[in-house]
């Protein structure tokens, strides 16, 4: 007896362990020892970093991008917001000026800001910006290497707060390399670098900063980085715009969006970088204190990205227009902006992100021409465009979502997005028949009598929202007699994406400025001169792998106009409507990303209402929230 | 002690089999992935970035170079063995050039620190109180733990991981969901580390504890009830043997002996454990590294981790084979 | 081994003239096996009415052939009874004991008198020792309690008592499955015996040993009874065992005794057919005539047969024994026969 | 056969109830037939429905009735884990049988075989499998990789049984009557054996379904066809828990888990009507009442 008595005894003992630690450990919450009120807390989306004590961020695929590190310790020499921007779109960070081109755009001249200083209290100039180059260029392994030695034939700086760039060949987007969208090309402190012999193996822990934060603290095993307001800030390209508020930056792996949801509802995480649709919704409900991008209904930011289902141009069953078109003709767009979004979704029936600065330049001049656009189905000709499916998509979502939907026109076009392709089976069927396709009893065969079979390959629970609305096309495409089938690749999608291993892919091909109207970033990928042959990889960002000879001459002539020459938009509308009639790629929706701020700790957040910047954690422009937060008093 | 030697040589070589059969498989299996890692890598840096399409190829080339990917398959799986002999499993693919090895060691603490603890604590807990349902068979409070047993024993682990983190994370958010220990507490080791590590373990332990008692319980109860109607117990009973010593001396430590075995046989079984814990509450860990590799088509990580993993469980079931005469005299002649 | 071996057996033997007060009583004990097993119920009459008595310092036999319920007459008088077998009426009282029966002894009072008054040696002795115990702890498990001694003393005693038994104190350090069988029953007789208790029951003891162990084994149980002058209760089918061992003998025959005498009386003199058939059937030297196989087998004990449960294999069965059942009747002193041919109507 | 089913559902409450939860699931599986809604199709009801009478068990955030859609998952995962079940005893017979009456070095090397992969951490190579595989790691595909892999064990308990058949009479009387080993296995030793094969199917079944529920709730099936982890993998997509969408996650919990105790308690009950040690020990118990 008395043995089960001490067994027992043991057991009690435990379990009153496991109830009271909690309780002695509660003390201490999510981060020890560290002024919650001068914190700011991020979601870094990149998860659990690997290898954490690198910060080499100029060495290839090796550590974290977007743990704090290019978003408060680096900085460069210009800034496109997404956005509207602190001040204007355009901002001069590191240069003094905007970049001088010679006539044939084979010189560059940059004019440096004076006055700015690395956190070891080394002076910025010049000769960073050319080490910064050169050593990439002889090192070719390193993270812009191809690019920089692709470009530049030779760089100098004349004095030290001015520097010179010689071109291979003309390229009047060469400064692009150094104006940060999401990224691009970091200042490396040549007084660092120059003691090293090999910049690869170099793992500048800890790093040297440029930007106003410096490193405080982080986790070997990488689930978080907490940086430290400089004391010497104003010695920043930051200080311009004012007084940083938070003290502290916490980049944080916060798990999967169930716990990113429950984390900010104890909060726990000031920003969210993005969770399922439905985790939005719950905050909006549960969480007095959470924000998002919209005030309500669909709450998201959209990012200037543009998924779209994009065919394998090299797949015989995808070369012809008329199959493309028919696919197209199939989806009903209001169910995938349901199923994907729950409607929260910014349509776009043209490869052109919805977003930013591209409605007025883009989708809206064209709303005539999209609903004058005919389309030959073989028996008869037909206008596919419906200008009206934004709004019916609002119509759909106000019984439940009510007030939160707004009723002004150009706020439901803003949110939702204008038309979009009017669902016809009718036409497809012509389409599909025209294309030399039979439908025998229920299904589709192709022109060679084998049932048409395709596979939409989507990314899974990395990205919940894509893979939704390629289950919903699927479907659609299924009930229309095709036989379709989800294809999860997870991690290999990126992979299966450049080698082509594909049918149709939901993805993106198009990705912006946002803020600047110049579409080159992504267009000049889609010249003929990067299609690789099927089976060997293609480059970014040309993943239709389709080409079109009048497409590229509009590239060729863009890369000879000047960067804010408003020829470009004009040639930007070309391409527009190229790509409506050949329709390689299906666009469908911006990418909206439903970062949510809980504003317990922190006010001044950017917003639809004041859209300073793009509040999306992991792009290094969203700095600017830095200097815009205020603690809550 | 001839019998000893030939036991011992048996269960070494049955060690060098389990991990020869098994590295070759997850050798084999890694290495179909279509996973390419130079593409990996290139995505990491292009997916956002705004690199041109000739720069690409240009580094598409050199990384091949760098991770030496070129080589004939039959040189591959050569230098793969000489690697496993140096236990050098090369640079990490995805987190370049931080070698696998040094990801594992980092990682490793954590897995054993949980695992090793909790299944041991699960063993001993299942079969003492097994032993004891087995022993006093009309006892209600063991009756009813023998019932919760049933229960809890055949619901598959993530599901029971999955509604403690429900339970505790979110219905009543007493413990924490996710991580090791708090953030920003310093590697050094202090009371306040040791106490957040246990805080953070609490959830992760239980649902070990929890899906394995019932298995080791119900195992215990069964093979003590055979056990007390064996001569020998009937026979020490007869003769007014002290109960507690039958008990201990004679009923468990008899039924005890397949338990042991079992134990040797459910390492491999901890592993697995392993993955879903550290997915479902977000603990570090082997684990973790290895889906996180698979993600990443990071060839060494993964083939490092799947290596250590077969190595590190069939060394334990060694082990335990080792320790078994111990135990048993009879063994080592049967 | 014949009855002339046991009869100069006989001549050491003293003769026990005033019976006093008995060490082990049975009276009409009944041990049932009852079972249930989907739904069911059976119940075996293993032992069916059974009295008789053990006296001081004797050497006390039970012969019958397997099935005839002797076994669970033993673990019924040594309370040794698990579920499914119960005793269902009669007594087993033992001199040294309050309670008026065994089985009404609480289970307090029976582990008092366990190995001190009264041990057991079982029967298969291969698995009665703990296989992962070494002799030596068995001993301190059994033995040193009731001896009240330990370490060096208590280690003298076991090895002196081992010696006895012919046992090298190097047994102690062995594990059971270390040993031969015949050194693994010395071992458990001499765990039985060490404490000399006043009455030690024995099944089988020598069963599973071949003849020249067994005698040897035979021997040392009758030097340890005489020595210690505890009284034992030897349960075998061996005739032969009881011939050359035992003071008094019963025959049991379907849960019941047949006859009991002393042992040189019955073997010279049996009176129930079937002891005399058990006797008849015993091989002597130089015979040549095959014996005489007993028709049918053995009754089945879950429906045993009306009356006397041997008539249906008895050349002697009579109208009467297919009603009644005879009870044990004095047909000489000491010598008591349950059979209406032979000890007519009682 | 029949009539000891009948007792053991008479008088074991363990089996009745195991045969009382299956039956129900069975029941539940034989439902999909009926469905009015295609499994695969979504937003055929409106989502994100607490039950109701209309929808007894609620309604999905993609728009599918919750009952309706487990009827076809639980089909999906009940066949998923026969098909395993029948595959891995065919091979654990096949090497239990061989290895225990062939004996010597055929008997060591299928050990030693068997052992490994009794030792092998299982779980990373599924995961490897589904990387490799991708799409093609259709459930079938899964359930042969999972045959492969879960027969080790139960062939060690078929071994032991066959080793001790082959010392029994019947076994050198078939020797000598000239049967080839085949024979002698099939039709001397399969019946004694047959018994075990039927108790270890069970926990095979628990430990299939098992691996299948946590594997594709991590999403490292074929999410085109809907089983129990399928569904609860959706529901972690649309984090249902935190959205108040319960009834998504935990009928389908419920479900899987009386499955698993049904199964359980039948194999459980069954290895008690094999073994008779246990089964005296019952009948102890109740005659001693």
């Amino acid at each position: 007896m008395r043995f089960r008595a001490t067994v027992l005894g043991a057991i009690v003992c435990a379990s009153v362990g496991f109830a009271t630690l909690p309780g002695v450990a509660a003390a201490q919450g999510l981060f020890a020892n560290l002024p919650r009120n001068e914190t700011l807390i991020l979601e870094n989306p990149e998860g659990t970093i690997k290898n954490a004590g690198w910060f080499n961020i100029w060495a290839i695929n090796a550590g974290s991008q977007s743990n704090g590190l290019q978003q408060a310790a680096l900085d460069t020499l210009w800034y496109i917001d997404p956005n509207r921007g602190l001040d204007g779109v355009w901002q001069n960070s590191l240069a003094a000026d905007k970049p001088q081109y010679n006539a044939d755009f084979t010189e560059m001249t940059v004019k440096l800001r004076p006055g700015i200083y690395w956190s070891d209290g080394v002076e910025f100039t010049a000769a960073d910006v050319v080490h910064t180059v050169t050593t990439q260029i002889k090192h070719k392994n390193m993270r812009w290497s191809a690019a920089l030695a692709l470009n530049v034939d030779s760089v100098e700086a004349p004095d030290p707060y001015s520097v010179h760039f010689k071109l291979k060949k003309p390229n009047s987007r060469f400064h692009a390399l150094f104006t940060v969208r999401w990224n691009a090309v970091w200042i490396m402190p040549k007084h660092v670098f120059e003691k090293v012999e090999d910049p690869l193996k170099f793992d500048f822990n800890k790093p040297v900063s440029l930007g106003a934060y410096v490193l405080h603290s982080y986790d070997s095993d990488g689930r978080w980085y907490i940086w430290r307001l400089r004391e010497d800030w104003q010695r920043t390209t930051l200080a311009r715009y004012g007084t940083p508020g938070p003290k502290y930056l916490a980049y944080v792996d916060p798990g999967p969006p169930d716990k990113r949801v429950i984390a900010q509802m104890n909060h726990e995480l000031d920003v969210i970088h993005d969770v399922a649709p439905e985790g939005m919704f719950t905050l909006a409900k549960q969480s007095k204190s959470s924000v998002a991008w919209f005030k309500g209904f669909p709450y998201a930011h959209p990012d200037p990205t543009l998924p779209a289902l994009i065919f394998n141009g090299q797949n015989e069953l995808f070369k012809n227009r008329d199959v493309r078109w028919a696919l197209a003709l199939l989806i009903d767009i209001k169910a995938v902006s349901m199923a994907s979004y729950r409607g929260a979704a910014t349509i776009s029936a043209i490869g052109v992100p919805p977003t930013g600065r591209h409605p007025e330049s883009y989708h809206e001049p064209l709303q005539d021409w999209l609903a004058n656009f005919e389309l030959d189905t073989g028996k008869r000709k037909i206008k596919p465009y419906d200008r009206g499916i934004g709004q019916q998509i609002a119509e759909m979502l106000r019984p439940s979502m009510g007030e939160q939907i707004p009723s002004d026109p150009k706020a439901i076009a803003a949110a939702f997005g204008m038309g979009w392709w009017k669902a016809d089976p009718q036409a497809a069927a012509e389409l599909l028949e025209k294309a030399g396709f039979k439908k025998v009893g229920a299904n589709w065969l192709t022109p060679d009598g084998k049932p048409f079979t395709v596979r939409v390959v989507v990314e899974g629970e990395a990205r919940p929202v894509m893979t939704r609305a390629g289950s919903m096309i699927v479907e659609q495409w299924r009930r229309a007699g095709i036989d379709a089938k989800v294809d999860v690749a997870q991690g290999t999608l990126v992979t299966r994406r450049a080698a082509g291993d594909f049918d149709t892919l939901i993805s993106w091909s198009v990705e912006t400025w946002g803020g600047h109207q110049d579409l080159s970033f992504f267009l000049d990928s889609w010249h003929s001169q990067f299609v690789a042959p099927a089976g060997t990889p293609q480059p970014p960002r040309n993943w239709q792998r389709w080409s079109h000879a009048d497409l590229d001459k509009v590239i060729e002539e863009i890369r000879k106009v000047g960067f804010d020459d408003p020829r470009g938009i004009e040639l930007g509308r070309e391409y527009v409507k190229i790509a409506v009639r050949e329709m390689p790629t299906i666009p469908l929706m911006s990418y909206n990303v439903f970062t949510v701020m809980d504003t317990t700790y922190w006010t001044g957040y950017p917003t639809a209402a004041d859209p300073y910047t793009d509040p999306v954690p992991n792009w290094a422009n969203s700095r600017a929230m830095f200097v815009k937060l205020k603690p809550k008093s | 002690m001839r019998f000893y030697a030939t036991y011992l040589a048996q269960r070494l070589g049955q060690f060098l089999l389990v991990v020869f059969i098994g590295i070759n498989l997850t050798y084999l299996i890694t290495h179909l992935t279509p996973i390419d890692p130079v593409e990996q890598s290139i995505a990491a840096v292009t997916s956002f970035g705004n690199t041109s399409p000739e720069a690409i190829g240009a580094m598409r080339q050199s990384l091949r170079e760098l991770y030496g990917l070129n080589g004939a398959p039959h040189e591959q799986y050569l230098a793969f063995w000489r690697r496993i002999a140096t236990a050098d499993f090369g640079p990490s693919l995805s987190a370049f050039p931080t070698p696998v090895s040094t990801l594992i060691a980092r990682a490793l603490p954590w897995t054993i620190g949980l695992l090793a603890t909790a299944t041991l604590l699960t063993w001993v807990l299942g079969n003492l109180l097994g032993g004891l349902a087995g022993y006093y068979q009309n006892k209600t409070s063991l009756k009813v733990l023998a019932i919760i047993a049933m229960g809890l024993h055949p619901v598959p682990y993530y599901i029971v991981a999955f509604v403690l983190l429900v339970m505790f994370g979110y219905l009543w958010p007493l413990l924490p969901i996710a991580g090791g220990k708090a953030m920003n507490l310093g590697d050094q080791l202090s009371l306040a580390v040791v106490l957040s590590i246990l805080k953070h373990s609490i959830l992760p332990a239980l649902s070990l504890l929890l899906v394995g008692l019932g298995g080791w319980f119900l195992g215990m109860r069964s093979l003590v009830s055979n056990v007390v109607s064996e001569d020998y117990v009937v026979y020490a009973e007869l003769a007014g043997v002290d109960r507690r010593r039958i008990l201990g001396s004679y009923v468990m430590r008899n039924a005890l002996l397949p338990q042991v075995t079992g134990l040797a046989l459910s390492l491999g079984a901890i592993f697995n454990g392993a993955i879903i814990t550290e997915q479902v509450f977000g603990y570090p860990g082997v684990g973790s590294l290895l889906v996180s590799g698979v993600y990443a088509g990071d060839y060494g990580l993964v083939l490092g981790v799947a290596t250590v993993s077969i190595i590190g469980v069939s060394t334990a079931v060694l082990i335990i084979d080792l320790l078994y005469p111990l135990l048993d005299p009879r063994v080592t002649r049967a | 081994m014949s009855p002339t071996v046991a009869a100069n057996g006989e001549t050491q033997r003293p003769t026990t003239e005033t019976p006093r007060e008995p060490v082990l009583r049975v009276d009409d004990l009944r041990a049932y096996y009852r079972t249930r097993h989907f739904g069911v119920g059976r119940e075996v009459k293993a032992v069916d009415g059974v009295s008789f008595e053990v006296r001081d310092n004797e050497i006390y036999g039970l012969a019958g052939e397997s099935s005839s319920g002797k076994s669970t007459l033993l673990k019924a008088v040594a309370a040794a009874m698990r579920p499914p077998l119960q005793v269902v009426g009669g007594t087993a009282r033992l001199r040294f004991l309050q309670a008026k029966s065994l089985h009404e002894a609480s289970s307090a009072e029976l582990a008092q008198l366990r190995w001190r008054k009264l041990s057991y040696i079982m029967q298969g002795s291969m698995s009665a020792l703990n296989p992962v115990r070494r002799v030596r702890r068995s001993f301190e498990d059994f033995a040193a309690r009731h001896l009240r001694e330990t370490g060096a003393a208590f280690e003298a005693k076991v090895v002196a008592h081992l010696s006895q038994l012919r046992l090298d104190k190097s047994v102690l350090d062995a594990f059971p499955h270390e040993l031969s069988g015949g050194m693994r029953q010395r071992v458990t007789i001499a765990l039985a015996t060490i404490c000399r208790p006043d009455l030690v029951i024995a099944d089988e003891p020598t069963t599973a040993l071949d003849v020249v162990v067994q005698k040897d084994v035979l021997d040392m149980i009758r030097d340890l009874q005489r020595q210690s002058g505890s009284s034992l209760l030897l349960v075998t089918h061996d005739l032969g065992v009881h011939a050359y061992l035992t003071d008094r003998l019963a025959i049991m025959y379907g849960g019941r005794l047949v006859e009991e005498a002393p042992t040189e009386a019955l073997f010279g003199n049996p009176q129930h057919p079937y002891a005399k058939h058990l006797i008849a059937s015993l091989p002597r030297i130089g015979e040549e005539a095959p014996k005489a196989a007993l028709a049918g087998g053995p009754p089945n004990l879950a429906e045993p047969p009306a009356g006397c449960r041997f008539h249906p294999r008895c050349p002697l069965a009579m109208e009467r024994c297919r009603r009644e059942a005879p009870v044990m009747t004095r047909v000489a002193p000491n010598h008591r026969v349950a059979c209406f041919a032979v000890a007519g109507s009682a | 056969m029949l009539a000891t089913l009948r007792d053991l559902f008479l008088y074991n409450p363990e089996f009745r109830i195991g045969a009382i939860l299956l039956g129900l699931i069975a029941g539940m599986a034989a439902l999909s037939l009926a469905s009015p809604y295609a499994p695969l199709d979504t937003f055929v009801v409106a989502p994100d429905l607490p039950p109701s009478f209309a929808h007894p068990f609620g309604t999905t955030s993609r728009g599918q009735d919750v009952f309706w859609q487990l009827t076809f998952a639980i089909r999906n995962t009940l066949t998923f884990g026969i098909v395993v079940a029948v595959l891995s005893r065919l091979l654990s017979l096949a090497i239990g049988l061989l290895a225990g009456y062939k004996g010597g070095w055929v008997d060591r090397v299928l050990m030693a075989i068997n052992d490994t992969f009794i030792a092998i951490p299982l779980f990373p190579i599924l995961v490897l499998f589904y990387f490799v595989l991708r799409d093609a790691m259709s459930w079938a595909a899964l359930a042969i990789i999972m045959a492969l892999l879960g027969w080790a064990y139960d062939a060690r308990l078929i071994r032991a049984l066959a080793l001790s058949l082959k010392t029994r009479e019947f076994t050198y009387t078939g020797v000598f009557s000239g049967m080839t080993t085949r024979e002698l296995l099939v039709r001397e030793h399969l019946p004694y054996v047959m018994p075990i094969v039927f108790a270890t199917t069970m926990n095979n079944m628990n430990w299939s379904i098992g691996l299948e529920v946590t594997l594709s709730v991590l999403g490292f099936t074929d999410i085109n066809s809907p089983t129990v982890g399928g569904m609860i993998y959706w529901a972690n997509q649309h984090t249902a828990l935190v959205a108040g969408v319960w009834w998504w996650i935990a009928f389908p919990v419920i479900l899987v888990v009386a499955l698993f105790i049904g199964l359980f308690l039948l194999a459980v009950s069954m290895n008690e009507h094999i073994d008779p040690r246990s089964r005296l020990r019952r009948m102890g118990a109740e005659g001693g009442a």
